[in-house]
């Protein structure tokens, strides 16, 4: 048991896939002497050498695109984008080529890779620098999509999704890098990739998020606590395929169910969660489904992205209106 | 366009082409590319272009007949195709796009395997792997990374400058004018140069991009574009079956070798429609087809065949009857291409199936059972 | 009144749109002197000249970047993406350039420009040419998003986008062009853009959908009515914003509500559709909201595109089920 | 690196400069691009630059009291974009990207609307209309298209060729060298070719692309890439302003004058850190820093006056109080910059506004309505 960042938990999740398969390469900008801008390839080019740990040229469709090729060749390409609002130019390749590959070969071939994009809001930067695209990934057939939101599961979950034969879009939640600790136990067996997590039982409300949102959560369910709510709240962990048998399960107690995400609120994962949980649970809700987003403009300022956010008082607002049908 | 402060405008002269057929099927020697063919070599070469041809001709008249629903004719290529796909080594791999039929034969795919994707059965009729020749491509360019970045997986496995002619591997890029206009094309020649890639752009110049002339894309030769980014660029006639092998087998031992990315334009016409869709009457200049008509690929070849008395009237009917045996033969097994069933597309999504798809899997096939029930 | 096709309409609504302001251009692959490889843009070319229609190298980057630049110099540029499938190369423009030049200035620069896509399966194409991208540019704040089912509407919408002055994603039921005719009024005001419309009343259930299914809806209500039950059907026609006040209003009196599309399910627009609307009408609804899109897979070879696509049967199931609540 | 049969490698030896001023701050006289200057141009130049450091320095400074979240240095480039921007005619348009402050000084934007987008107040401060000056571009290579499209726009407006030089207009996209990687920054080179648009690209290589040497970008000097795609490229000593001026200023002519577009790459260094959360020690070479600073812009223009006796102690000294003066309002009107409100970002998605937003803006209203009932 080590307790580390998530930011170092992703380095060593790195350190041992690269050691546990010489195939696995890591590409992107700066990844290599830099060690990537957020330095969770930090060492790595020192260690494994210019062949595996790759700088490339600046164009994030170039980078995907020979990535593909790599895999093609039997390579594990481990793709780093520097930041979420730059995986647009890399659109084309992942979504014509990276997800339809296998299919488009009659599942001859595999392409495996992971696209790492740190992503998420709430570190004061500028524009395009705060990004939540998961939901464009999720409705594209051919992807998996996952995101972690501890040490633990970015540590487990980073090497799981390297050793997957299938392309796995890697959603990092930049916020939590160097904020959050936690305990990483690089000899235990990893926990699994494709299953969404209870995080902490309740019986009153469910309470569904990912990634960055997961600590709001959490400080939701305990404010609720305190005025006699209880709530369970679970972590989705995979968003493609999306694991919602906790969720449903849950819900048929709880009869209310929210969903949180930074990602605009329109078409965001929200909405798919509450239409496949309203047709499972249609009995048993004592509520609509409701969602707390961001907002549908685009990512604003700085100075006012916490306005902006689904935070605290948002999602306990949301909580209460459950009550209120 | 000349100014009198940046000098004369780059490149836009016309160069020369290199040669080593003339139209008139006569056999010229340039300084660079020269090469020698044994006599089977050459009528390899002819046979080649003689049935993919035919492969061409019969897949148009299958898409007439309601057979396809969309054919990309080669017409007028075939000496660029079969020069590029022969000048390769078993271990060398391309990465087409959707017109690469000839260079599909050379790298050992049944023309019927091409059908599938233009009859509907399939979207990639063969493996990569086997014939090393990817699947054809659609998105004009998006191909060409795929091929910068598999030379890059050559390199990593330390293959390239290695001296032996069994190991030693490069990539072949194929596509088209219009296709150097995307993002994608340029930065994989950024990517090749950059890292030194054993690859090889092979661009079918043909003059247009559907109805759009070469002028849209270029205003200076095409090949000139990799003097850009650092990596040699040669202009070959691409109606020349033997120029094409003798350049494109050079740019390969280049890359082979460990000397990186050339660029090779191939300079050729499109004879037909973009596709059996297109309309070519709508944008087509007066005089081009019949000049380039004059140009042909495998008359030029024929006449020379014949002159050095390689060829008679006896072999070339039974390359004729080659050919109509395998027209005969697509004919008959296209319309036996396997037709695809909707249930098994639910299992080629992912390597490893997810729970979502195989209930979306369950819920199809049950809909589709309560129909044969009714029936 | 004139009788005329989908194609035919928008054609006429091009024209109409040149002539009545010299700002707006036209431009895309093969728009020129071919007319589009669909014909939309036939004829246009000869009558207005070529600094007008204007046939761009083959980038749709570059077409849409440069479209940015022209509409920047007070020109309202028509994008024509030759199919669905080519967007792809644009997104980043669409997404991070287009959608949010108006946000970034603080509202001073207007970027008006409308980018039409001929969208939707049916036609036996290859891969890349039957795609239904609509989903990922709704989610995109700061983009509008219509689409057309009919000559009149096509006519009539696409004149009032390109007046518009926000950019406009337009998408065209590709498989309609020369297959739906229908009268056109050229005399006539316009149409209202941004609202959806009931094409048929009924009383039992709730039918929604837009472009290319809007035939499969009115075919499904004929033949419930057969059955005796009646169908209210809804034309969406604007996807963002969605105007859902005539679907609310309408599932407050039907209790149950199917909406169509053929894009993939998972967070198609369906999702959106069915977890607003269920919030907004909890109490009326007999059943939840049930969805009919594409399955998701990638978009499969022609010969089984009809099984892939929503159809009779599998609409005609859905309204069945929701009577199983 | 030589090929017997390609022969020489295209373009990789490294070329002249064009200089007009020395290191050393000495006068030469190129036979290309020589032009005078006024003694009025030159204190100029000089002032400009003067500013725009303090502006750089100022604007780091403030990023370390945490008044800014970030801050990317111009340090080391000031001739560079002082030169490219005093060429500019007030109708000319410039799209530039995040580090262009001494371009934006020229186009008559206060220092303290640069400070927005990084205070995270705003995320474009002033109005591109009123300055002939585009937002700045985050995303790399994006406005490469913009500019193009916009120099597009010119042409059709009648703007090039009339001979009036109060009319004629030309357009800027200025650029890094890890830019010229991007497909958009390649696919302008296309469309500005194939319409002969009224573009000048301008690309500051400052050597690196954040870690990143110019070697990963390309092999050879990157002004040729304008060759591949037949237009004029040139490198010009991007510490020297006089050159860099006199060399935009004759591309921007032949943009004007209806020649189309020209490449100029400004040969510079990048003396500060990518941006302020950047850490140059990781990656820099040793000595690298030590040498250009012997090539610093402003000391060898400040040479060049002094010895021609176009400045004094006294002159220099107001200058640098002008400095002070700036840098002082800086620091107080950088905390003065509008808080921005969230209310209002509803308003600002489009031009009509939706009633999805407007439902929102009110939501968001009751929302913090009811946190201000309860404080
Ligand atoms: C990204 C993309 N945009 C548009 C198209 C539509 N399209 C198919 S072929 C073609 C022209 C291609 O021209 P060229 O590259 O010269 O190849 P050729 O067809 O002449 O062999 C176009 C525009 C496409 N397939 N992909
Ligand atoms: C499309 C895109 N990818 C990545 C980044 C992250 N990034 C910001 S600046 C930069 C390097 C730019 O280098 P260069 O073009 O040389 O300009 P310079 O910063 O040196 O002025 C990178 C990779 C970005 N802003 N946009
Ligand atoms: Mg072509
Ligand atoms: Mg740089």
């Amino acid at each position: 048991m080590v307790t580390m960042t998530v930011a170092k938990a992703l380095n060593a999740g790195l350190r041992k896939a690269l050691e546990d398969d010489e195939k696995v390469l890591v590409m992107g900008e700066d990844v290599g002497t830099l060690g990537g801008v957020f330095r969770i390839t930090d060492g790595l080019q020192k260690d494994f050498g210019d062949d595996r740990i790759i700088d490339t040229p600046l164009a994030e469709s170039g980078i995907v695109g020979t990535a593909v090729g790599l895999a093609l060749r039997g390579y594990r390409p481990v793709v780093e984008i520097q930041f979420d609002g730059f995986v647009y130019p890399a659109y084309d390749q992942i979504v014509c080529q990276v997800a339809r590959f296998h299919f488009r070969s009659q599942g001859r071939v595999k392409v495996p890779m992971v696209i790492r994009i740190p992503y998420g809001g709430g570190i004061g930067a500028v524009e395009h620098h705060s990004e939540s695209p998961e939901a464009q990934f999720v409705h594209t057939p051919g992807l998996k999509v996952v995101t972690c939101s501890n040490p633990a599961d970015a540590y487990g979950m980073l090497q799981q999704a390297i050793a997957a034969d299938d392309p796995v879009i890697f959603l990092e939640p930049k916020r939590l890098y160097h904020s959050t600790k936690g305990e990483v136990d690089e000899s235990a067996p990893l926990p699994p990739l494709w299953h969404s997590r209870v995080v902490r039982p309740g019986s009153d409300v469910t309470l569904v998020g990912y990634g960055p949102t997961m600590s709001t959560c959490l400080d939701v369910a305990a404010v609720a606590e305190e005025e006699g709510r209880s709530i369970e709240v679970i972590d989705l962990r995979t968003l493609s395929p999306l694991d919602l048998a906790p969720v449903i399960e849950s819900v048929r107690r709880t009869g209310r169910l929210v969903v949180v995400h930074e990602a605009h609120q329109t078409l965001g994962l929200g909405a798919e969660v509450a239409a496949r949980v309203t047709e499972e649970c249609f009995h048993s809700l004592e509520a609509p489904v409701l969602r707390v987003g961001g907002y549908d403009t685009p990512y604003p300022a700085a100075r006012i992205e916490e306005a902006w956010l689904p935070d605290l008082d948002r999602v306990l607002d949301a909580v209460d209106r459950t009550f209120g049908y | 366009m000349t100014d009198a402060v940046f000098g004369p405008a780059p490149g836009a002269d016309e160069p020369e082409l290199v040669q080593l057929l003339t139209p008139e099927g006569e056999r010229v020697h340039p300084a660079a590319f020269d090469t020698d063919f044994t006599a089977d070599q050459l009528r390899g070469f002819h046979r080649d272009m003689v049935l993919v041809r035919r492969v061409d001709n019969e897949a148009t008249a299958l898409q007439r007949h309601g057979e396809l629903g969309l054919w990309p004719q080669l017409l007028g290529q075939e000496a660029a195709q079969i020069g590029a796909g022969r000048a390769m080594r078993p271990q060398d791999f391309a990465f087409p796009t959707y017109r690469e039929h000839g260079v599909a034969w050379t790298r050992g795919i049944d023309p019927v395997r091409l059908l599938g994707l233009f009859r509907g059965t399939d979207q990639g009729g063969w493996d990569p792997q086997d014939h090393n020749f990817g699947l054809y491509s659609i998105v004009v360019g998006a191909h060409s990374l795929h091929a910068t970045g598999y030379a890059m997986g050559v390199q990593r496995d330390g293959l390239v400058g290695t001296g032996d002619p069994e190991r030693d591997t490069a990539v072949v890029a194929c596509f088209g004018d219009g296709a150097t206009s995307q993002g994608d094309v340029n930065e994989s020649f950024v990517f090749a140069a950059s890292y030194n890639a054993p690859v090889v752009f092979f661009c079918q110049n043909n003059q247009w991009a559907i109805s759009e002339p070469l002028e849209r894309q270029t205003r200076i030769p095409l090949y000139r574009r990799a003097q850009g980014f650092g990596f040699p660029g040669v202009r070959v006639d691409g109606n020349d079956v033997l120029a094409t092998y003798a350049v494109v087998q050079a740019a390969l031992q280049r890359a082979r070798d460990g000397q990186g990315p050339t660029f090779v334009e191939a300079y050729t016409y499109r004879m037909g429609a973009h596709t059996t869709t297109d309309d070519p009457t709508r944008y087509r200049r007066g005089g081009d087809v019949e000049a380039w008509k004059a140009k042909d690929p495998i008359a030029r070849l024929e006449t020379h065949l014949r002159n050095e008395g390689l060829v008679d009237d006896a072999y070339l009917a039974a390359i004729a009857a080659e050919a109509d045996a395998l027209g005969e033969r697509m004919r008959r097994e296209c319309k036996e291409l396997p037709e695809p069933v909707a249930h098994d597309i639910f299992d080629l999504v992912h390597v490893e199936q997810t729970p979502e798809l195989a209930a979306q899997q369950a819920a199809y096939d049950a809909h589709a059972a309560s129909f044969e029930e009714v029936l």
